[in-house]
């Protein structure tokens, strides 16, 4: 599936670090759309070993901002021929999402989100208590008595997918176009002049090149580092769990703000289950017992005949974390060296849209629009896009 | 299958029956700022040195005298039982004397005790209080499930034995649902849930 | 698989028969047996369908990681029959079947298994167009068990548990250990999977000797037939016993978790009938199940030979030992062996096992092994049996070690990962630690207890050392290949030895992406029994060593966890006011704010929800409402820099604040976007009181105490706002009602508009403010939580005469809404500014300094990206709802944040942020409601309710 | 669970305790450009390493500073809030 390259080449055209999904992605689309062929993708781990692997791998577009639909909504759009694009089945199983609202307040925001998707043409709608018992006739739309269902944001192209597949399809189709993937190879620096991208320094040789992509959720400020780039990215780990296998239960996505859960049932009948944030920064993807334990309360809330069923793994991955819980993407004050981050906890269902807006921005030196909101600059001027609003537990 | 271990100390070995009593608020005292020990002080009250820990002194409050605790280094909290001194120096404290800052305490107040008291303890909070010595005067503000309490362990000397209570304060909006929880654990524990008492 | 005599050391109560029924057949057991084994001694030829291919499965481990034996009981999933001890009546089932585990219709996938080859689930259905019709077959096919929807929630408590050193497997090291550490005055905890201590080697003497004296020890507390779940950090673990969780902290751990024997590899080694002999061991030992009546041992290590000699003494015939290496070692059991007769066949390896008609394994063709670990071209020979069990190797159990931050190293000599570099307080012992005769097992764990007790402060550390075996446990490649493969290496994920290769070949070959394409290692026993060989097959594949290549990363869960441990008895704290009882006698219908519960409105019988929030708002417009505000933020702020401090926290100015007067403050955070609002109110010189919304009320003070730390000003804060309740006493008629309630001047000239003052009412003492939240003249009223009630009634009933009504936040809403005020949070967004809300009159920027003024200025600079404007829409029949948007040209130009249709001025009022261009009073706007319905709208003035304020003033 | 040793209330659990964010030097707001403030405002030192932060203890109030590594998420040590004022140069415009 993959090329194994035992070297470095002296040059590339365009060196992408980060070999996840949005790295890889990037590479795909120079190379298909782009003709840049000449690229080279530089992996610490092996790919698709950060984020990419360890999301719960929902797909949605219905978010707060215009900017974030629109940017959203074109990434449903071409998460949908993916896998004919690749040959390859990532299992993209749309099952409708619904984003519970325990508050008239929460009703409100929901309302809101509902108000803006509409308006770009996205599927999503405010939805009474009613509805919600039709659409998940299992739940218990009290909650455990403590939390009562008043409603929910209904998104019914709201998807999951094989997450791992993503990443092994634009590798393969990047590998398949001349793209060279270089696993456990680390970035150790990266040359500039005169305020221009000359070249990269690895664990395995130096490289040079005029064009560099950052796409390292997770570990982006340590490589911003490398260039003296300062962001208002931090990092702060994300939890996941899963149970084991039982037989389908649950078609639609859950997600609950108030009792910050996350819930799909996979292809194998597992249960994914995730929730908010770790409360402090950290660089380490080390399991809590607290997490597994308050979330765990909270499944059973919605889903208490969930009591026996078995919690088999808990993982984590590092999030970037922005002010406004919107991305930072595109061309930044070196030139030659492209931001694709703080993705918070979004990152996944962006994965194609990124490798798309990122290339042709790599290839042309210029924003693409899409992307124009989610700029570095906007902090300096005050011009933050509120995507924050929606972003209670916003999986 | 599972055994568990003596309770703390030979001092606690024959403890009465598992019990959790809502207390009858007493004549309280809260206070802070920098002069605030020393203000006490020459009220004639003895303060405990240590920060976080508590003393009992005698007085005409009835058989447990006057607890005076320090919570952290310049915050007090003196209770009563029935009139003694306190009502004096909450009036002399309406002066507002510099330095020192009257703190409304509303709190709501529990005891914990007997057999299990541990267990119970256990279940709802993450301090080690099995471990505690015997003689603690520790003052110990931390959760009880999820809700910022204050704990003295205190030794009583009813009965012919020692026997180890727990008493605890909360905010006055967090005492009903505490309460109840509380109490529901303990009969579920096979304790009692006593009435007021003072 | 039979039954035998009954023996001293079984684990099984004859006396005791129980009834059960296995996919609907009744059967009996004792008590004392698990599901397992009383399924075994009813010889039924197998247990359970495979997760891929449904192939017929039976007991492979009993060792709690057994995949094979998953059945469904009483509704519950995946229940693991091997460790689950039978009851009476229990209704036990076969999981993942389609029309029972004989006729399971899936069983057809077997025959397609060449054709489902590893990532086939990749490559296959991924048309847009098919790929949702496959996915409902496909996903009906998966999963294991099924959940009973209607089952309730099983609640179990949850506790923290305390102790100087926690041992972790309850085997003669383990018991070891606990015993030493206690001997050293530390307090201990045990803990095993198993129902009694002893681990695998419990039957015999000098083990059952430390059994007791564990028991015997008041200061080890055992926890038996638990799991060490996972490993959290400084020494934080998670103890899953069978109906609560243990969460215990310890000061120092050891691991003496021993090891888990790995399956010999070859084709049909799934068949019923094949399983591992430690399993075969147990199953006899414990409940006197004998495997089969001849049966054959395929052999690579000492523990083969053991095993042999005591089914020989239970009288169960060995028709032979297939020895994978060239020799047994020199060993006393080899030898008694071989002088009781029994056929040792060296240097032979199991090519295919043989199925008969029952499904169960019938024969076993065995052959000749090549200098190349193959069997070449050997023909092979066929042994009749009907149990074939594999002892061939070890994987040392360093899941939890690792999770502690343990480090490994692959041991040639002994074929299994060991220990290298321990973390503090970490300690490894016996089998796991690489340690495998009897006496140094024993002794490595007093070894490993010592130095743990001393870690937590007893005694002195031993300086044992303990060395590792000598001889080798593990063979290091029991991997048999065969031209027509299911030559099963993941029982869980029927997954072959030519899977592996595959996924190596495409370019997985690394451990985590081989098991992350493959699925090797994610089923229910999470790899213990095929990760050990699918690293061999990888290695085999790269030609790399197993060192090189590492083991995937170790995570909690060790073992699968009910979710209802893990939830416990997940409590709900809710905060009430001191009213709370009165409210609801008073018919309050509850909202959630925050964790407190406030009233929206109070039912009244005959009334409608509408009726009763107009009636409620009608009386404090026309006479005089009483409603419980006690959830806002109260803090008070003392010292002689109290007001200087309050200048720097809210952008307006209060030092300057007269003492008997209240001003309105607005609370911005760094960037300049407002967080929150409230009245402050100067009670003294140097003494303020002031409040916070209810939903800022903790992260507010919080803050407020930070910044007091940061800045060491001479000010003191204390939060009262549980210990003081408010209540907002509003109304024309509200003055003379309270008069006859205190002795304070309530005259216009002795108590003014904003003034505060401090005044008994009903007796008690309490501070009254006058402010105008709702537009009439009202008094906050705050008192002591202790003095609420009695206020409350006195104040209910000196109003009841003049139509007082109690009103909620719903009457409240439109009230406010009536006078123009937004409501930090819902008319404003995590992005809104004063200019932007309209509030540049609550914001001093000539002050020194205060939080967010700063930004204020750059914001100043930038001009307002929206405007809060209140906007009045005349067709009263249609109300649109808070949230709908503004369009202007076909853009979002704005979104109503707040509406309602006043009764008071009949007329639909709201606030909405407006683009600034179109947010000029009388602009013409237009809001899409529901349906795309658009609506006109005017932006209008605010307050929309007596624009002179003078109801509020003067309560004329 | 990660313990922390705070100065008043000795070691407890963390999930006692409230995160308050990296102790941050702010530029002197009435000399510094807006660059340099909006800068500050919203830049953060995103990267693994040994840092100054604010922490609270929930039941007490009790508020201090605790240096720890965020790449291993090991407390090294914790001070006095009292500390904070020591260790910034500019303690966001202490008077």
């Amino acid at each position: 599936m993959f090329t194994r390259h035992d070297s470095l080449k002296p040059g590339y055209d365009v060196v992408v670090i980060g070999g996840g999904g949005h790295g890889l992605a990037a590479a795909y689309y120079l190379a298909r759309d782009h003709g840049i062929r000449n690229v080279a993708v530089l992996e610490k781990g092996y790919i698709g070993g950060g984020n990419t692997g360890r999301n719960t791998t929902i797909i949605r577009s219905n978010y707060l901002t215009p900017e974030g639909v629109k940017f959203y909504d074109e990434s449903v759009r071409l998460w949908q021929d993916l896998a004919e694009d690749f040959d390859l089945n990532l299992f993209y199983s749309t099952r409708g999402h619904y984003t519970l609202a325990h508050t008239d307040s929460a009703m409100r925001t929901m309302r809101w989100r509902a108000e803006v998707n509409k308006h770009y043409g996205v599927q999503s709608e405010a939805v009474d208590a009613a509805f919600v018992k039709r659409g998940i006739p299992a739940i218990d739309m009290s909650c455990g008595g403590h939390a009562p269902i008043l409603g929910a944001l209904f998104h019914e192209p709201g998807a999951i997918a094989r997450h791992d597949a993503v990443a092994w399809g634009y590798g393969r189709g990047a590998d398949r176009r001349g793209v060279e993937i270089h696993q456990q190879t680390e970035v150790t620096g990266i040359r500039v002049a005169g305020g221009r991208v000359v070249g990269v320094d690895t664990s395995r040789g130096s490289i040079a090149t005029s064009r560099v992509l950052c796409a390292v959720a997770g570990f982006t400020p340590r490589v911003l580092d490398l260039v003296d780039l300062h962001t208002p990215i931090y990092v702060h780990p994300l939890q996941a769990m899963v149970s084991e296998p039982v037989k389908p239960w649950l078609d639609p996505i859950i997600v609950s703000g108030s009792l910050h859960v996350y819930v799909s049932q996979s292809a194998r009948g597992e249960l994914v289950m995730g929730a908010s944030l770790d409360p402090y920064e950290l660089h380490h993807t080390r399991s809590t017992l607290d997490f597994a334990e308050g979330l765990s309360a909270h499944i059973l809330d919605m889903f208490p005949f969930l009591s026996e069923v078995k919690v088999n793994r808990q993982w984590a991955g590092l999030a970037d974390m922005t002010p406004d819980f919107a991305p930072i993407m595109g061309v930044t004050p070196v030139e030659g060296f492209y931001l694709d981050a703080g993705w918070g906890t979004w990152g996944f269902k962006a994965t194609p849209v990124c490798g798309k807006t990122m290339s042709q921005t790599i290839a042309t030196g210029r924003n693409h629009p899409l992307i124009e909101g989610f700029s570095i600059e906007r902090f300096a001027n005050y011009r933050m896009t509120g995507e924050k609003g929606a972003a209670a537990v916003g999986h | 299958m599972i055994r568990k271990t003596g309770a703390s100390g030979p001092d606690f070995k024959r403890m009465t029956p598992l019990a959790f009593e809502i207390v009858d608020k007493r004549v309280r005292l809260g206070l802070k700022g920098p002069l605030a020990a020393d203000w006490l002080a020459a009220q004639g009250i003895v303060l405990p040195a240590a920060p976080n820990s508590w003393t009992r002194a005698p007085s005409a409050g009835g058989p447990e005298g006057l607890l005076v605790a320090r919570l952290g280094s310049a915050e007090f909290f003196l209770e009563d039982a029935a009139g003694s001194g306190l009502a004096g120096m909450a009036s002399a404290l309406a002066a507002d004397p510099p330095g020192v800052y009257p703190v409304l305490r509303e709190d709501w107040t529990f005891h914990l005790s007997g057999t299990g008291v541990h267990e119970v303890l256990a279940q709802v909070c993450n301090v080690n209080f099995e471990g505690l010595a015997s003689d603690s005067h520790a003052l110990i503000m931390t959760l009880m499930i999820g809700v910022a309490v204050l704990v003295v362990p205190q030794v009583m000397h009813q009965g012919p034995y020692p026997q180890r209570r727990y008493r605890i304060w909360c905010d006055p909006s967090f005492g009903p649902s505490l309460s109840e929880t509380l109490g529901a654990v303990v009969v579920e524990s096979g304790g009692t849930i006593r009435g007021v008492s003072a | 698989m039979r039954r035998l005599d009954p023996h001293p050391q079984e684990w099984i109560d004859r006396s005791t028969v129980l009834n059960f029924s296995f996919e609907g057949k009744p059967y009996r057991g004792f008590l004392g047996d698990t599901i397992s084994s009383a399924l075994a001694a009813a010889s039924l030829p197998y247990l359970g369908r495979s997760f891929k291919y449904h192939r017929p499965r039976g007991i492979l481990s009993f060792a709690n990681h057994d995949s094979n034996t998953l059945f469904q009981v009483d509704g519950v999933p995946n229940v693991r029959g091997d460790v689950t001890l039978l009851r009476e009546g229990m209704r036990v089932a076969a999981i993942n079947t389609f029309g029972g585990l004989e006729a399971d219709k899936a069983r057809i996938l077997d025959r397609f298994a060449r054709w489902l080859p590893v990532g086939f689930y990749y490559k296959a259905f991924h048309s847009k167009r098919l790929f949702p019709r496959w996915e409902r077959m496909f996903r009906a096919i998966t999963g294991l068990g099924a959940v009973a929807l209607e089952a309730e929630r099983c609640v179990t408590p949850k506790r923290h548990g305390f102790c100087d050193v926690l041992v972790i497997g309850g085997g003669p090291s383990g018991l070891a250990a606990a015993l030493e550490a206690a001997a050293a005055g530390a307090r201990v905890g045990l803990v095993d999977e198993a129902f009694r201590l002893g681990g695998s080697g419990g039957g015999c003497e000098s083990v059952r000797a430390l059994v007791d004296a564990v028991n015997d020890s008041p200061r080890i507390t055992v926890f038996g037939a638990t799991v060490a779940a996972g490993y959290y950090a400084d020494h934080w673990v998670a103890l899953a016993e069978p109906t609560r969780m243990t969460k215990m902290r310890a000061k120092a751990v050891v691991f003496a978790t021993g090891v888990i024997e790995q399956p010999a590899v070859f084709r049909n080694n799934d068949l019923p009938g094949v399983l591992l002999a430690s399993g075969a061991s147990r199953m006899l030992r414990r409940y006197r199940v004998a495997p089969g009546r001849r049966v054959l041992m395929v052999a690579a290590n000492l523990e083969a030979y053991e095993i042999c000699l005591d089914l020989h003494e239970q009288g169960v015939p060995i028709a032979a030992i297939v020895e994978l290496r060239a020799a047994p070692e020199d060993g006393e059991a080899a030898r008694a062996c071989a002088k009781l007769g029994m056929t040792i066949i060296p240097g032979s390896a199991p090519y295919e096992a043989i199925a008969g008609a029952d499904g169960a394994v019938a024969a076993l063709a065995i052959a000749p092994l090549d200098g190349s670990g193959g069997v070449g071209s050997a023909k092979p020979r066929r042994i009749e049996c009907d149990a074939v069990l594999m002892s061939v190797g070890w994987a040392a159990a360093t899941q939890l070690y690792l999770q502690a931050g343990g480090t490994t190293r692959f041991s040639d000599e002994l074929q299994q990962f060991v220990p290298k570099d321990l973390p503090p307080g970490i300690f490894a012992a016996g089998r796991m630690n690489g340690v495998y005769d009897a006496e140094a097992r024993v002794a490595d764990g007093k070894r490993a207890g010592s130095q743990a007790a001393a870690h937590a402060g007893f005694g002195v550390p031993s300086s044992a050392l303990i060395a590792r075996s000598t001889r080798c446990p593990s063979h290091p490649f029991p991997i048999i290949d065969h031209p027509l493969a299911k030559n099963f290496v993941d029982f869980d994920e029927d997954l072959q030895v030519k899977d592996l290769e595959n996924a190596a070949q495409e370019g997985f070959d690394s451990s985590e992406l081989l098991k992350r394409y493959s699925t090797v290692g994610m089923g229910p026993s999470q790899g213990k029994h095929s990760n050990m060989n699918a690293l061999r097959v990888l290695a085999r594949a790269r030609a790399l060593s197993i060192e090189a290549l590492g083991l995937t990363t170790s995570r909690p869960m060790y073992h699968p966890v009910p979710l209802k441990l893990l939830a416990g008895r997940s409590f709900n704290i809710e905060r009430r006011t001191p009213i709370d009882a009165e409210h609801g006698a008073l018919g309050a219908v509850w909202m959630p704010a925050g964790n407190w519960r406030r009233p929206e409105y109070y039912a009244v019988r005959g009334e409608t929800r509408a009726e009763s929030i107009d009636a409620e708002v009608r009386a404090v417009r026309s006479s005089v409402g009483l409603i419980d505000v006690g959830t806002l933020g109260k803090i008070e702020i003392y010292g002689p820099q109290a007001g200087v401090f309050l200048d720097r926290v809210y952008a307006g100015k209060f030092s300057d604040l007269k003492v008997g007067t209240t001003r309105y403050g607005l609370m911005l955070d760094e960037s300049g976007v407002i967080i929150d609002d409230g009245v402050i109110a100067r009670l003294a010189a140097e003494t303020f009181y002031f409040t916070t919304t209810t939903a800022g009320s903790a992260t507010v003070f919080r803050e407020l105490l930070r910044l007091n730390a940061l800045w060491g000003l001479d000010c003191a804060l204390v939060n009262v706002t549980g210990h003081r309740a408010a209540f907002n006493f509003a109304g024309p008629r509200c003055r003379d009602i309270l008069q006859s309630l205190t002795d304070a001047d309530l005259s216009e000239s002795a108590f003014p508009f904003l003034g505060v003052r401090i005044a008994r009412v009903a007796g008690v003492e309490a501070r009254w403010m006058r402010v105008g939240f709702v537009g009439e003249l009202g008094y906050e009223i705050h008192v002591a939580a202790s003095g609420a009630a009695a206020v409350w009634q006195a104040l209910y009933r000196a109003g009841l005469p003049h139509g007082l009504r109690p009103f909620g936040v719903e009457a409240q809403r439109v009230l406010r809404l009536e006078k123009g005020h937004f409501i930090v949070g819902q008319d404003t967004d995590g992005l809104t500014d004063p200019f932007e809300a309209n509030a540049r009159w609550a914001v001093n920027l000539n002050k020194p300094f205060f939080v967010g003024q700063r930004s204020l200025k750059i914001l100043a600079k930038r001009g307002p990206r929206q405007k809060l404007v209140g906007i009045e829409i005349p067709d009263s029949k249609r109300l649109p709802k808070e949230s709908h948007l503004v369009i202007e040209k076909g853009n979002i130009a704005g979104r109503l944040t707040s509406v309602v249709h006043s009764r008071t001025l009949n007329k639909t009022i709201g606030l909405a942020l407006l683009a600034p261009q179109l947010a000029d009073a009388g602009g013409e706007i237009r809001i899409r409601a529901d349906h795309g319905e658009m609506l006109a709208a005017r932006v209008a003035a605010t307050p929309f309710y007596d624009p002179q304020n003078r109801r509020q003033r003067t309560g004329l | 669970m990660k313990i922390m040793v705070c100065p008043l209330n000795g070691p407890r659990p963390v999930s006692e305790f409230a995160y308050g964010g990296e102790l941050r030097n702010s530029p002197d707001a009435d000399t510094c450009s807006d660059a340099e403030w909006s800068a500050y405002v919203f830049n953060r030192s995103g990267s693994p390493g040994v840092k100054y932060e604010w922490w609270c203890h929930i039941a007490s109030g009790f508020w201090f500073i605790a240096l720890r590594d965020t790449a291993r998420d090991a407390v090294i040590a914790t001070y006095p809030a009292q500390a904070a004022r020591n260790l910034l140069e500019s303690p966001g415009h202490a008077p």
